[in-house]
């Protein structure tokens, strides 16, 4: 099915306007969405340069890379651009400002101009933190605990505080627009139960934006406050309670874990489907997990302080609560499994990513298990055990999910086709990158290495020096996607409506889109996946 | 307010008298000591104000299901932030102290101090200052 | 030369097996779990890779019973694992009521551990094996974290608060003892060593024979601070001084100038030691100055430990004072 | 259709917040398809950013109630700091500009320009009255050098509660003062649009909006008043 040469010189988003003005004031929703994946790149680079600088550092185990508070400051920048700055906003920023008025047949989100002021937001929060790693850094890592950040520190803490606090509006702004529109402004005939799985994991995702982040952002204010003011919020000299900043600070911060995933689980959602022909099996189940997991995540945060002097009785129920939110994300699993049965299974490479994201965050997943049971998180708190265990979930979940979703709608973003041989390839050395570095480090965890150390024990070093090994590895692994994405904007072959003959009213529009996106808002009939209705025998459009 | 219903003024300048009458009734009832029971009265009065500006002036009351249940998910938020950090407040083992300001120099807790101490008599091990189980919370107690 | 490759940490505490044995368990069924779904992908995708001929599939392949088992069957076992590991937290937390007492303070960027028999070490801790050692936790600066692997113990030392944990060592040896809470540039250099030992070499060490100076026992520290600050001026041991006597004043009740009484406990004496005009004894007027800033945590202790010596062996230990005191408190009668 | 609808509100000083408060004159953005749908969905994000609020101002008030069941007493004692009788005319002051909103906003459906005005200027006349009190408790507070820091100058018993006390006092009042001065500012915006005429039965979002925002400051008002200043008078 070559592509028809009229589409070429048809209108689209990208080619209606020209020039710097057209992109910094656009209100078109799909150009936003470009503007925070390169926004998101920037970012995730220089969290990935950090990561390297740290790994690199950790190959001997006095730390001869660098001093003590060079790097303090680097896995802080590390934490807080990947956390804040790459994960939050990935996939809801940039596949979900693109995707969700497409899939839901509308013809932008409910508030176009809130949604342009969302990514200066950002811009400004990344500009502030930016300001404050150049000019000194900050060395309380992501988490800012109090009295340290407060009166330990004397790097940059205020400024990067502010610059956290507000990012933190562009999320919520983000995840208003999402609600209003999802509520608002699906297409005729688009009932809740016809909701393809990404739009409900970013209605989920949504939620947790509008409840937890402001407490994140009045958390963190209080700290730039307390800093800057002088005056003792946490401050024990005055009998305040450096405890109660942790459940501040873990009420938006546990659940801000499940704004990371739940995203990635509803592009897997998506991919699955596609590649295997099959509907999806347990639509209701899938859709009622990504609500639960929403909603279950605020339950559970005391985990992360089974030792800092919380109560027994609260750790005991905290830790039972966190068994229970991990049902939904196992449901979620046997799901996807189930629906590749009896399928025509493809493995082009949002698919491989998919499998990896399956594989990967089923690892993660059941390591939190370990980590939610007391008698073990006693030992296991603090160490490189958790350290594993998050990077499977974040590095082997989200970014698996998000680089799998921007590959499957990459001709839908790009109007080209990326290189389908050389995606392949580094999704597999992504993939075994990413094993080497972090499964060593779950021995190294169990065997008492604390996170965030400059020096360790000698004997500490061989498994070290196997997870650095990998980190290069998966650090080359990154940069392809970077570069063949780049390269096929420009020389990429034209890719037609629906090269992967996907189901989806996103599908159903010319590629690149048109700046309104449908001609005429479609009107939708039939539940979503439907594969078994479509014609399974055209070979797909894959260069 | 929903889709353009007129709301009667009269209608709000009830509910304001009745507002300011809450007013005076907390204040009055706080000036009466009744232990524990102030603040609960107090919270009480408070969120029956606030109930009814959000339903009157806020046209909760006529607006749609959604937006209501929104709302009580966000309180239910912030009672399930309130409670379980009370919970973890109250019932931990740990005690609390006002810990004395120090300045580094003050500590003589210097390492060669470790071998310098000579005691004139070995008196019998003091019995150990057991740090009391449980101190009521806070040290201004 | 081979470098070293541990994989699995020392087992030297009583608590080290049970905590092993839920990790085994554990990693035993995420292996499971894991080759589960992970060989059920793979032999899908070979099973069913794409084909010209397209398998018949029924159009909603749904099964409620699969979705029912697999979320009734980890709901199960979940519980499983947690009740397992809420009964190891328990005994984590619990410390025996004969263990050794030590305190352990937390500083920026070292541990200083005091023995109430008096010896003082930094970042080193010696303890008998076979006998409970109970230590008590707290921090000058920021939080810091008592964490020792071989003997599967953690626990933050946080300012302004006693925590505590203890362990039952069972190998003589050197362990690591680590900081695992971030707590600034050096952080990872406040790491030091517990020495189990033999009781009898314990016994040794503990009264200093073989490092000359015998140890100054707590109360003996206390009594030498008493008199370097200049308390002795004001407290004498009748009630003819500017300040109340303190003999026998330690778990006893005190009558305050307004008219209240509050038990003596711990937490009263250093709450007098550092802000003496906050509940003044009835019948003194609020001159004692306070000696914030001039005493350290560890000197504070060994005030109450002196105060606490002076009290004739007749009366109750501060120990079950402050029991009947809690439940005098649960009673509401306390404020 | 490109979107070239008559020049909107401007964006208000806060982070753009109140922009969707003010929706392209009274024609339909082009992504509804009609003013209904437009209305709806202004409402419904309209709650939702009330609903962060309520987060927002939830946990530091929950952080404040914990504190307080900890330190009954000393808090109980700092709250006498506090004037009980601004505290208390405060609080009808707001009350009352929540009945003016209100009747702004009635007006905005069914009067016309002039009327809207008043109202407007009333809710506006009461907002600042509400902030000058304000500025005298806080002068007050910084003569008897009650402001937590350096310059902390109480040292009866309990003072570190008492810092301790007032640090929460002037965070939630200045927050609650900073949602003051925005709302302000919007109202400054409405009445500018009132006057030249541009709210009437079929349009009057911007009003209903704000009147929104203006009831829910009013509405943490309504629980700050007792929390702080009712502590410890009996």
């Amino acid at each position: 099915m070559t592509p028809d040469p009229s589409s070429r010189t048809a209108v689209n988003y990208l080619n209606v306007d020209y020039g710097v003005r057209s992109w910094l004031l656009t209100k078109d929703h799909k150009r936003i969405g470009f503007l925070y994946l390169v926004s998101i790149t920037v970012m995730f680079a220089i969290g990935g340069l950090a990561a390297l600088a740290i790994r690199l550092d950790l190959l001997t185990p006095a730390g001869d890379l660098m001093g003590d508070d060079t790097y303090n400051k680097m896995f802080t920048m590390h934490g807080v651009a990947m956390v804040f700055f790459f994960l939050v906003p990935s996939i809801p920023a940039v596949l979900g400002n693109f995707l969700i008025p497409l899939m839901i047949g509308a013809r932008d989100l409910a508030f176009p101009r809130l949604n342009l002021a969302s990514w200066y937001i950002f811009i400004l929060g990344g500009g502030i933190t930016l300001y404050a790693v150049l000019t000194g850094g900050v060395d309380t890592g992501w988490t800012f605990y109090t009295p340290y950040s407060t009166e330990g520190s004397n790097t940059n803490v205020t400024s990067a505080a502010l610059g956290v606090f507000v990012s933190g509006f562009s999320s919520i702004l983000t995840g208003l627009n999402f609600l209003v529109t999802i509520h608002r402004m699906r297409a005729p005939g688009l009932r809740w139960l016809r909701l393809p799985l990404f739009v409900w994991a970013q209605y989920a995702t949504s939620i947790i934006f509008i409840l937890g982040t402001p407490v994140i952002a009045i958390t963190v204010l209080l700290v730039a406050v307390e800093r800057s003011l002088d005056i003792g919020i946490f401050d024990p000299a005055l009998g305040g309670d450096p405890i109660l900043f942790q459940h501040l600070f873990w009420f938006y911060s546990h659940p801000a874990v499940y704004i990371m995933i739940l995203p990635a689980m509803g592009v897997v959602s998506e991919i699955i489907p596609c590649f295997t022909r099959n509907k999806i099996f347990g639509y209701k189940f899938i859709a009622v997990s990504s609500l639960a997991i929403a909603l279950l995540g605020f339950l559970v945060w005391g985990h992360h302080m089974f030792v800092s002097g919380q109560s027994v009785n609260a750790s005991l129920i905290f830790s039972f609560l966190s068994f229970a939110v991990a049902i939904p994300s196992a449901v979620k699993v046997f799901n996807w499994t189930a629906t590749l049965y009896k399928g025509s299974i493809g493995f082009e490479a949002p698919m491989l990513y998919a499998l990896g994201f399956i594989g990967l965050f089923t690892i993660g997943g059941l390591t939190g298990l370990f980590l939610a049971s007391l008698g073990l998180d006693v030992h296991v708190h603090d160490t490189y055990f958790v350290v594993a265990h998050f990077h499977y979930i974040m590095v082997g979940g989200a970014v698996m999910g998000y680089l799998g979703g921007l590959h499957f709608w990459w001709p839908k973003i790009s109007g080209k086709l990326y290189p389908e041989w050389l995606a392949r390839v580094s999704a597999v050395i992504i993939f075994l990158g990413f094993n080497l570095t972090f499964f060593p480090q779950f021995v190294l965890g169990y065997l008492g290495m604390p996170r965030r150390y400059h020096v360790y024990p000698p004997e500490f070093q061989v498994l070290n020096v196997f997870s650095t090994a990998g980190a290069s590895i998966l650090g080359f692994g990154y940069l392809l996607p970077i570069v063949y994405f780049a390269w096929s904007m420009r020389y990429g072959k034209v890719a037609s409506a629906n090269p992967w003959n996907a189901a989806g009213l996103e599908w159903a529009t010319p590629s690149p889109p048109p700046p309104d996106n449908f001609a005429e808002t479609p009107v939708v009939e039939d539940d979503p996946y439907g594969y078994t209705r479509i014609d399974p025998g055209e070979e797909l459009q894959v260069a | 307010m929903s889709q353009h219903v007129v709301v009667p003024v009269a209608l709000y300048q009830r509910i304001f008298v009745t507002l300011i009458v809450l007013t005076v009734v907390t204040v009055a009832v706080a000036l009466v000591d009744l232990g524990e029971w102030n603040a609960v009265v107090a919270l009480s009065i408070a969120s029956l104000k606030a109930s009814l500006v959000a339903l009157y002036f806020m046209g909760l009351r006529w607006g749609d299901r959604m937006t209501r249940v929104a709302v009580l998910v966000a309180l239910a938020g912030v009672a399930l932030l309130f409670g379980a950090s009370l919970n973890d407040d109250l019932t931990r083992e740990s005690k609390t102290y006002l810990p004395a300001e120090l300045r580094p120099e003050m500590l003589d807790f210097s390492v060669q101090g470790l071998d310098g101490l000579t005691p004139e008599v070995a008196p019998p091990p003091a019995p150990p200052p057991a740090a009391a189980p449980d101190t009521a919370h806070g040290a201004a107690h | 030369m081979i470098p070293e490759l541990p994989l699995f940490p020392e087992q030297a505490s009583t608590m080290a097996g049970p905590v092993d044995q839920l990790y085994f368990f554990l990693i035993a069924l995420s292996a499971f779990f894991s080759l589960l779904v992970a060989g059920l992908i793979i032999a899908f995708s070979i099973r069913y890779r794409r084909r010209r001929v397209r398998l018949e599939r029924p159009e909603d392949f749904g099964m409620l019973q699969l979705e029912i088992g697999w979320t009734v069957l980890p709901f199960v076992l979940s519980m499983v694992i947690f009740y397992w590991g809420a009964m190891l937290f328990i005994d984590l937390r619990r410390p025996p009521a004969d263990s050794l007492e030590v305190f352990a303070v937390g500083k920026r960027w070292m541990w200083k551990m005091q023995h109430l028999e008096g010896r003082r070490e930094i970042n080193e801790l010696h303890v008998p094996i076979g006998q409970p050692v109970k230590v008590t936790l707290t921090s000058e600066d920021v939080i810091h974290s008592f964490f020792v692997p071989a003997f599967r113990v953690k626990q933050d030392a946080v300012p302004g608060r006693y925590t505590d944990l203890w362990f039952e060592a069972t190998k003589p040896g050197r362990y690591h003892l680590f900081c695992a809470e971030f707590c600034g540039s050096q952080h990872a250099r406040m790491i030091g060593q517990v020495i189990a030992m033999e009781p009898a070499d314990f016994q040794a060490w503990l009264s200093g024979t073989e490092r000359g100076a015998a140890p100054v026992s707590m109360a003996e520290a206390g009594k030498r601070l008493f008199t370097d600050l200049g308390c002795v001026t004001c407290h004498q041991t009748d009630d003819s001084g500017r300040g109340p006597s303190l003999v026998n004043v330690a778990g006893s009740a005190v009558e305050l100038s307004d008219g209240s009484s509050v038990v003596a406990d711990s937490a009263y004496l250093r709450e007098s030691i550092l802000r003496p005009q906050q509940r003044v004894t009835a019948g003194y007027q609020p001159i004692m100055p306070t000696y914030q800033g001039l005493v350290g945590e560890d000197q504070v202790l060994e005030l109450i430990a002196y105060i606490e010596s002076l009290r004739d062996r007749g009366s109750t230990p501060l120990g079950e004072v402050t029991q009947r005191k809690t439940e005098a408190a649960t009673e509401g009668t306390a404020g | 259709m490109p979107d070239s609808h008559a020049a909107s509100v401007p964006h208000a000083h806060h982070h753009g917040h109140d922009s969707h408060a003010g929706h392209a004159g009274h024609a339909v953005a082009h992504q509804f398809d009609d003013a209904e749908q437009q209305f709806g969905a202004a409402t419904l994000g309209m709650w939702i950013f009330l609903l962060t609020e309520v987060m927002f101002f939830g946990a530091i008030l929950a952080a404040y109630a914990i504190y307080f069941v900890t330190y009954v007493d000393p808090f109980e004692d700092a709250s006498n700091h506090l004037s009980l009788a601004l505290g208390a005319l405060n609080t009808v002051i707001l009350l009352t500009s929540s009945l003016t909103m209100a009747r702004a906003v009635h007006a905005a459906q069914t009067a016309d320009a002039r009327t809207q005005v008043r109202w407007l200027v009333r809710t506006l006349a009461l907002g600042a009255a509400f902030l000058v009190i304000k500025a005298f408790e806080y002068g007050s507070k910084f003569e008897e050098g009650l402001v937590p820091g350096i310059g902390f100058r109480y040292d009866g018993p309990g003072a570190a509660q008492h810092e301790l006390f007032l640090s929460f006092y002037f965070a939630l009042t200045g927050l609650h003062a900073l949602h003051m001065i925005i709302g302000i500012g919007v109202l400054l915006v409405l009445v500018w649009m009132a006057r030249r005429g541009r709210f009437s039965a079929a349009y009057f979002t911007p009003v209903e909006m704000s009147g929104l925002y203006w009831h829910f400051v009013d509405l943490v008002w309504i629980f700050l008043f007792p929390m702080l200043y009712l502590l410890g008078r009996h």
